[in-house]
């Protein structure tokens, strides 16, 4: 196991410990459960809240996003394991300012029912709950079954979309209307080419030949579209775009943001000259790519691979994109 | 014949213990088409409510609320979830009694299954949890007798059992392995079975 | 090989083509090389240039680093090679504003050879050059002989200082010097756990076994001070901490700034379990730590492993190090 | 005798040659130390000075001019660095001249290697190139005879091998392996050596 770690159950309760050591002005540690994290400086009375979580081993999400114009506050579960109902209603009272919590999360059975749960738990304390479900995985069902999608990076455009909605003052209804807008906007693909290795089990998720890769892995190795010989890197591309258009057809003039995401080991580098592809199939579309996102936004530790999300616009979707944001992984 | 603090509290040591004793066999067959983690759950789960046992409330819907509460705490996986469902579900509807006749243990355990139904958005028939509940409170219902009452638990979990085992797992992290789980008992039913045969003290 | 590429020989090309298509705003291709990169932006008539350069394969180093506030322009060499002299000429010439350029670069032989050389070949067209060697990685040489020292993640500090002061309006002697001041004050070690694979050779770098790491290893596989069984997080940090306040003793009340990098590979989660401890020492120590950098700053492609850099601070350090910047990869 | 630009134009084919024929085995033998890539270095740098042949100038000084161009240009790897070092010191010399006397070849020589051991601070004795030229200058040094010269020279980068074979690397790459390096010769030297053959056309 090719792991920095102390002892593999301290893995998600160390890696906080040293996150807020290292970044005290965007976060702090909220109730007692080890496991939530709030903005260091609340956000203002009257804002609504927007609130994540999920299992741990995806920096910078979920925790990492926490911060102005993004996320109020986090649950953290241990790697890719669900954080419990009881943390998550911690983290909807460390969000709410009064005026409602927005619960903007990824599509996976237990992360569903915990908010739903936790939701429960806080109703009786009169914080009105709102929920927005990432489903953006188009490897994992048909578009006619949108709904039972995976939810992968296109969280991170969620979440920076619905964070600037709620910064700007926006109410409860308003901010989910807009989150579930680019939910329903993003259309993600990935490709792996070797596993990560959870903390806990010592040994990699999956295994994998050292000349191959598989289409439309999921980011916790569920099995995806097909498996084979590593190709070329601008094939993988225009099969990842391909599989995206063939979703969400696009027309001449269409604004987009899009996303070549490192699922970890996959350094800058080779993200750089897939980009160099995707730029140049939307130029032939007449499609304008609005502030390209390039890097590790959504990982898998250190699983190879990466993730294109592409993400439709229009004007409000745009408009919130852009927006200032502050968080220890990202400024807009 | 009711079941009162007392009965509860013998049951949960009996059922703790159990846990305890089961762990490495739940977390394997969890491991064969999940995430591995059903004794880990089970045992964190059942140590909180085993710690909360002494303290517990006459009320034996406050104290069906606290040990709901010992697995929303200990685990946000998906078992944990649904036993503090169906846990919450019947102690509301038993708030405020000291004791509950066995009479009402079919109908209690119709409640836990609706709620987490609801809670799961999944169906019977689907190779889950709900299927060993469903078949337990059919099984049981009308019976006054204690003996019998056990009787007919444990085989009904048994039986859930045997009727899903050559199905596909239609729901949570088995799903993806459909073909592979068929001929294979779900995790969650069999956690069930082994929860079932301790309570009834078999 | 576990790499996204098309021919091996283009990687370093369409990688710069990629980021530039990615971030127009920030980088431009200088010359026709097409292996020069200067600020989409040139700074300000009268602005010492500072430069560097080096091989690719360390993104965000070097190339990265060009930004408002760090580098003007930087000439990047296929993976683990280094720019020809006639390249580094070209980002004399990008980087000149008429008050003479820094050259600010790591400590190999290759290296050293071409900066020199294209001093040379500016020379008679009056741009004045001053150089500053980065050696600070303790594991490559005994403090005795720090000029023999590898330069690894320490550069990043230098970029910054450098960059702050050029920005802030200083001469070319006042640049340099505090360049020089900033090397000086930076010490580094690594530790590595896997090796990368350069795309033209495609096999990795040297074996290592599965449980394995070495101490001291450099970002191009140099050999370190020992190899063996891989040890626990706070055990490594231990080590490498002691190594680094070996060769700078610190007392209390002392400032630094303290970099976690990741080689590649290994996760933030990890790099936070190593700075938990990091932090844990230097409270003890009394010694305050300025602005810590946790993340992916220097790296080698998909290597596994991280590497410590400590940098004593004064006042002048501390001010240039906090002052703003921007480019792609950090903004301060 | 001397050397005009028909000899040297004719020098470069025959070098250019030469190191498309050598690419595999300079590769290889800079690999066993080094990173492998000295075919490279030395084929893409002559294929520049290959392409530039033809309008090369009559001065001979801005020839060599145009040669060190085309290694500073192609590669920034440390033997195209050092070709181009060498290469210009001895342009310098010769700016202004159409011819240049074989006597003067020694001293040229001299001019290079002092160069390049400024440009990579590097001593004599420290088994790398620097040495075979040390050699190749002490050789040549008075010899008016072209064979007689030809001669020496190819005998004296040979024996430069010889001597430096069992002595350990102390500068570039190679330097990490020093232990491994003896008993093997510098990639650089054995470059050299295949330079002077073709040049003497031997
Ligand atoms: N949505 C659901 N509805 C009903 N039962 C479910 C559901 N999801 C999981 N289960 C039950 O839970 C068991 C798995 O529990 P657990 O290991 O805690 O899941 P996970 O680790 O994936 O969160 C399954 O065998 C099944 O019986
Ligand atoms: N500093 C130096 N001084 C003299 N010769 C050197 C120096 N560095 C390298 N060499 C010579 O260059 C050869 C290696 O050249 P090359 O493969 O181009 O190096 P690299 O690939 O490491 O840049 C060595 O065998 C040696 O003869
Ligand atoms: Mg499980
Ligand atoms: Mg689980
Ligand atoms: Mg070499
Ligand atoms: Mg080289």
């Amino acid at each position: 196991m090719k792991k920095i770690l102390n002892n593999p159950n301290d893995y998600v309760d160390e890696m906080l410990q040293g996150l807020i050591a290292a970044h005290p002005e965007y976060y702090r540690l909220h109730g007692d459960s080890g496991k939530v994290i709030a903005r260091a400086e609340p956000g203002k009375s009257g804002k609504v809240g927007v609130i994540s979580g999920g299992g741990s081993g995806h920096l910078p999400v979920f925790t990492g996003y926490v911060g102005t114009g993004l996320l109020d506050a986090c649950a953290i579960g241990d790697v890719f394991a669900s954080p419990s109902a009881e943390q998550i209603a911690d983290t909807i009272r460390a969000a709410d300012q009064g005026a409602g919590v927005l619960r903007l999360y990824g599509n996976y059975g237990g992360d569903l029912m915990n908010f739903d749960m936790a939701g429960d738990l806080v109703e009786f304390e009169d914080i009105k709950c709102t929920t927005v479900v990432l489903a953006d995985d188009v490897a994992s069902a048909s578009f006619e079954e949108r709904e039972k999608r995976r939810g992968v990076a296109g969280m991170v455009y969620a979440f920076k979309i619905a964070g600037a909605a709620a910064e700007a003052g926006h109410n409860l209804e308003a901010v989910t209307k807009v989150a579930q807008k680019a939910a329903d906007a993003c259309h993600s693909i990935g490709v792996a080419l070797s596993s990560c290795t959870v903390p806990q089990a010592g040994k990699p998720t999956f295994d994998i030949g050292e000349d191959e890769m598989e289409m439309g892995m999921g980011i916790h190795g569920e099995p995806g579209v097909w498996r084979g010989k590593l190709r070329q890197a601008d094939e993988i591309a225009d099969e990842m775009l391909d599989r995206l258009l063939a979703d969400k057809p696009l027309v001449s003039g269409d604004r987009i943001s899009f996303m070549v995401n490192s699922l970890g080991a996959t350094p800058p580098e080779e993200l750089y000259i897939l980009f160099r592809n995707v730029k140049k199939r939307f130029e032939e579309l007449n499609v304008q790519i609005v502030m390209p996102l390039v890097g590790r936004y959504a990982t898998s530790m250190e699983m190879s691979g990466a993730s294109f999300t592409l993400i439709k616009l229009d004007d409000e979707l745009e408009s919130h994109l852009k927006e200032p944001a502050d968080c220890a992984f990202w400024k807009v | 014949m009711s079941i009162t603090k007392a009965t509860m509290q013998a049951g949960i040591k009996r059922l703790a213990m159990a846990m305890e004793h089961d762990f490495e066999m739940l977390n394997t067959i969890d491991g064969a088409l999940g995430d591995g983690d059903l004794g880990v759950t089970m045992t964190r789960g059942m140590r909180l409510v085993a710690q909360a046992s002494d303290q517990l409330p006459d009320d034996l819907g406050m104290a069906l609320l606290a040990c709901a509460q010992a697995f929303t705490k200990s685990s946000g996986s998906s078992y944990g979830t649904l036993m503090a469902t169906g846990l919450m579900a019947m102690a509301k509807e038993v708030k405020g009694q000291t004791s509950i006749d066995i009479s009402q243990i079919s109908p209690l355990v119709a409640l836990a299954r609706d709620a987490m139904m609801k809670r799961g958005k999944a169906e019977l028939g689907g190779k889950t949890v709900l299927d060993s509940l469903d078949a337990l409170c059919q099984a049981t219902k009308g019976i006054n007798d204690p003996d019998e009452l056990a009787k007919a638990a444990v085989n009904s979990v048994q039986q859930a059992l045997d009727d899903m085992r050559d199905k596909p797992a239609t729901i949570g992290r088995a799903r993806i392995f459909a073909q592979k789980s068929i001929g294979m008992d779900d995790p969650g039913m069999v956690a069930m079975q082994q929860i079932i045969i301790a309570l009834a003290d078999r």
